[in-house]
């Protein structure tokens, strides 16, 4: 960790009405987290950076964050297996979905190729894709975060 | 050569691959299990793919996320170091059938000498000696008598249905083998419901001596001496050494021979182990061959100083061995202690963190891990942690180096079995050379009641 | 052999000799000074005595109370290691008056070898070809030409009150001489007011090459092979070898024959090093006798499997040398790379508290060093922490050992030389063995510059 | 760091108006201060500890103590020699001091035998014995502790 990325979360911590650190290197882990009286951290005013996202050189201890954790509510579709990620079933056809698209579980999002198979990766939830986390045609390990969907309320 | 490896292994044998690779200019791919994202291999590794979560079968032993792992790096090769999949003949084959080179033998290799019963059959048709045993269960009491005599006694009489000592009985002399028998089935009735039993070679103070053997495509096989494997509790080694006590010049000539033959006998390719009984008149027998790097890969290394995962890998990559058996000259004695994260008394595991860590150097002292401090020792997987070998110019200085190393060594935050390795390197016995398989067992008897060791 | 031995010095070389004592079943006495309290070697040692405060002159080379020390726990002999006391010919002296063993030669051969003068003297005499100069100063333009041709050109004209390269002129034909040395004795008047200049024969990229010698207390002498360590920064030694790229068999057996000859010249008993100069031409000058073991000795102990340290201490005894000339064998080659706490770019020392160290380790890896989690590195003293020494089966194996063991090694809290020995393992010069003593200088000054390593 | 650390940290920062942490280890610093508005970090009620005094796993670094330390007040003389402690001249004579003699600063309170030399120890203070640390014939270290004297009032 260097100085610059200290005064960076100094700032972070000063600036914001809530604050949320987390610090991690080497075996030790540290988490401080204080709200004014008990908002929920949802509130936090739009614009702000989720601090958990600073880069601290932070190797964690068991399952690492391969990418930013997602705001409360927001589920996160991870990688079953190892292999490269496809958005469509075939290189000219349309993406299984796309960002905004409304996706109903057992729905496909997607492909994962492996040893020549193509993996036909499910959503886990109803809801709404919010983000797209891996490229097109990109390898993808064990566990690697791939869509982020927000849930809607089951029909 | 390989330009990247991909090393489908954890913990220390995987850190002793990527070394090897790293030191002949070759990239390595680490894979990791979930629990395993800050292990010394992963750091090391010029790659890093996550394959599965702690669950060994999920992970280490998942052969589809392996595969794309290397399919996805550009690996040309897998290295399988031991257990997990390194003896999985259908792993080597899939490997062979998309065009990644498994670093090992060939799949048929594999395959039979993973057969104990053909691998026996066939080194009985090239003269090799097998542990001798009747063919099968044995009803009538002449058969008894005539096996007993081709065997050639002692003999130890089992049942078939058996297992923790009952319907076994040991006879020295023909004219004890009837009662015996007999005693023996009525036993195995009462214990089994089942009253077969059968022969086989009885064998007092036995040592098991293993050759390692180093085999080219073109068939070029040559032996680099033998390792003593003979310190064991319940089949899992414990220490190991080369040479062997009980070995002269000749009879490392001898079981060479055999090994290099047993080998040839397949078409074996790359490294492998020959593991023999000795008896206490210094005959041999076959008993199976493994077709892997071995955990005790290292004290052949001290003695020959020869790079055995570098070679592997080098004859993996189709080159001509060019090492002749004249090149082959042992040099001092060394020894590997086993340092497992299990309680030195009661052999439970014993995962944890490790808070402090210091592994012991200086002249003749290796010391193959993968721990760090502050590193966890998960649950999921063996619990061997460390190897510490030394090396010195004879059997005496090699004992007074361990000893000095094991005092040296510290591991805080979980158990190992450095305590007991402490009091092994102490007993004059073991200091003298007279161990067998069965000494572990009854020197750790022998010893007085003690509470859990530090 | 001794029951008893006190280590009168520090760090890992305290480390090392405690080690071999051990081995040697041979008690140990740890001195220390107030800031080395919690110092692995104190730790090691079976004895522990406080001689004082952190300042090495009243403790580590404060001989009343190292005598003290081994008087109140009954040490019947010292080993000095190298620096503090090592040389001291009193300290040696002292030692035999009051019957406590000296480990090292006698203090006459101390003495004797630590005079330059006489050494250089007795050298001559044996017929050891010394470094050629003029007998002092010059002061007449017929001397010069004379001297120059007696010592051979390129010749080196120094001021003998000069330092800072003022007053210095490298000759390297006799035409141009009388004018060098005329500019030679007006700078040298102009800049230390004294016009006296001497002549010296001059090298081009000269080796700094050792011969390693044993001796026992009947005068059987044998040297062990040499060390090539040209790679020196302002005379202070940061990577060794053995065996010399620069050296072939015959003149191996030429130099270990005359360092044998320079031994036995002044009856020399112990350990020892014989220091040449050996020039493009492959022609050698004995420097100087170094009369301890030295901070470089690992490199010979891996290539000739001779634990040098047991037999340092097994002379001191009385016991005469086991080996021949004919059983010293090299095998393989040997690097030391000389890890010290100070900062790889401005060489400015470190002190500081090491955070994290993970020594790399496996096969041909050793590293002797005292460092511990969460130990200090104190500013009295040498910031050599630690030693990182690789074995292989050739120079560029253990290169590529090296290179690999460097990027394992892992020590956080202190500034350390491991950068700048990456760097100059990267060196494809370095890496063909075109060293010599002005490599170092060289090699950093034609580096870009750079910020504060890592 | 354990939990209960941890838990104190948290507390720590909830409670105080200002927020002041130092955590150290393992080659990681992180230190976060929080301010409300900006009133100096004097103004922190008493009471509550200041926060870079946890222990954090700090091992003590440089002498470390050969043996308690005495009640305030005492001083403790140190052998400045490594070797026999003798507490009088002679093995037939008497000792120079016993438990509870006033001493002068100067005055002899034993002889420390180093290579057949015998070392005077003087006193560095005036004062009362009030321990005798070392047994008579004892081997002593450097910086070893030998009387603990309790000053007088300077005459």
């Amino acid at each position: 960790m260097n100085l610059k990325e200290l005064k960076e979360l100094i700032e972070l911590i000063q600036k914001s009405e809530i604050a949320e650190l987390e610090v991690e290197k080497s075996g030790v882990r540290v988490r401080i987290k204080k709200e004014s009286i008990s908002a929920p951290i949802a509130t936090a005013p739009v614009g702000a950076p989720p601090v958990s996202s600073v880069p601290i050189a932070a190797p964690a201890l068991q399952i690492p964050p391969r990418a930013p954790s997602a705001p409360t509510g927001w589920s996160t579709l991870k990688s079953p297996v190892v292999g490269t990620f496809y958005r469509s079933p075939a290189p000219d056809a349309d993406p299984y979905v796309e960002l905004g698209s409304v996706v109903k579980k057992g729905q496909i999002l997607c492909v994962i190729e492996a040893m020549k198979l193509m993996n036909e990766i499910e959503s886990e939830w109803d809801g709404k894709i919010v983000e797209i986390l891996v490229e097109n045609a990109q390898p993808v390990e064990y566990g690697e975060p791939l869509f982020r969907i927000e849930p809607l309320a089951s029909t | 050569m390989f330009k990247k490896i991909l090393v489908a292994n954890r913990s220390e044998i995987a850190v002793r691959v990527i070394q090897a690779c790293h030191e002949l200019g070759i990239k390595t791919v680490a894979v990791y299990s979930e629990v395993d994202a800050k292990a010394l291999h992963v750091r090391l590794a010029d790659e890093q793919i996550c394959i599965g979560p702690p669950d060994a079968a999920l992970s280490y032993r998942n052969i589809p996320n392996i595969l794309s792992a290397a399919e996805i790096t550009g690996a040309e090769a897998i290295h399988p170091g031991y257990g997990f999949l390194a003896e999985n003949a259908h792993f080597a084959e899939v490997c062979q059938s998309v065009g990644i080179k498994f670093i090992g033998p060939t799949a048929e290799n594999i395959a039979l000498m993973g057969d104990k019963a053909k691998a026996r059959e066939i080194m009985v048709k090239k003269g090799i000696p097998v542990l001798p045993g009747s063919p099968g269960v044995i009803a009538e009491e002449k058969e008894a008598l005539e096996a007993a005599k081709n065997i050639g006694y002692p003999v130890i009489i089992k049942a078939t249905a058996g297992g923790g000592g009952r319907g076994m009985r040991v006879v020295t002399q023909e004219e004890d083998l009837l009662s015996a028998f007999q005693t023996a089935q009525a036993e195995a009735k009462t214990a089994f419901g089942d009253s077969g039993v059968y022969l086989e070679k009885y064998f007092i103070e036995p040592r098991h001596i293993e050759v390692q053997i180093l085999a080219d495509e073109r068939g070029r096989t040559i032996y680099l001496g033998e390792r003593d494997c003979s310190i064991q509790r319940r089949h899992q080694k414990l220490i190991e050494e080369s040479p062997s006590p009980a070995v002269d010049e000749s009879l490392r000539r001898e079981m060479g021979a055999m090994a290099v033959e047993a080998a040839k006998s397949v078409n074996y390719c790359n490294v492998g182990t020959v593991e023999f009984l000795l008896d206490k008149d210094h005959r041999f027998y076959f008993m199976e061959m493994n077709t892997r790097i071995q955990v005790e890969h290292p004290v052949t290394e001290m003695v020959t100083g020869i790079d055995l995962v570098k070679e592997q890998i080098k004859l993996a990559a189709g080159q001509p061995l060019d090492l002749r058996q004249h090149d082959v000259r042992l040099r001092g004695h060394s020894f590997e202690c086993r340092i497992n994260a299990e309680c030195p008394d009661t052999f439970t595991p014993s995962p944890g963190t490790i808070t402090n860590y210091r592994p012991p150097g200086g002249l003749g002292v290796r010391v193959d891990s993968a721990i760090l401090c502050n590193s966890t020792v998960p649950p999921y997987y063996d619990s061997l942690i460390a190897k510490l070998i030394v090396h010195a110019e004879n059997r005496d200085a090699a004992i007074a180096r361990m000893r000095r190393a094991l005092d040296e060594f510290t591991i805080e935050g979980v158990k190992t079995t450095i305590p007991l390795h402490k009091r092994i390197f102490d007993d004059p016995v073991f200091q003298k050379g007279r161990i067998s398989t069965g000494y572990l067992e009854r020197f750790i008897s022998s010893e007085p009641a003690r509470v859990s060791g530090t």
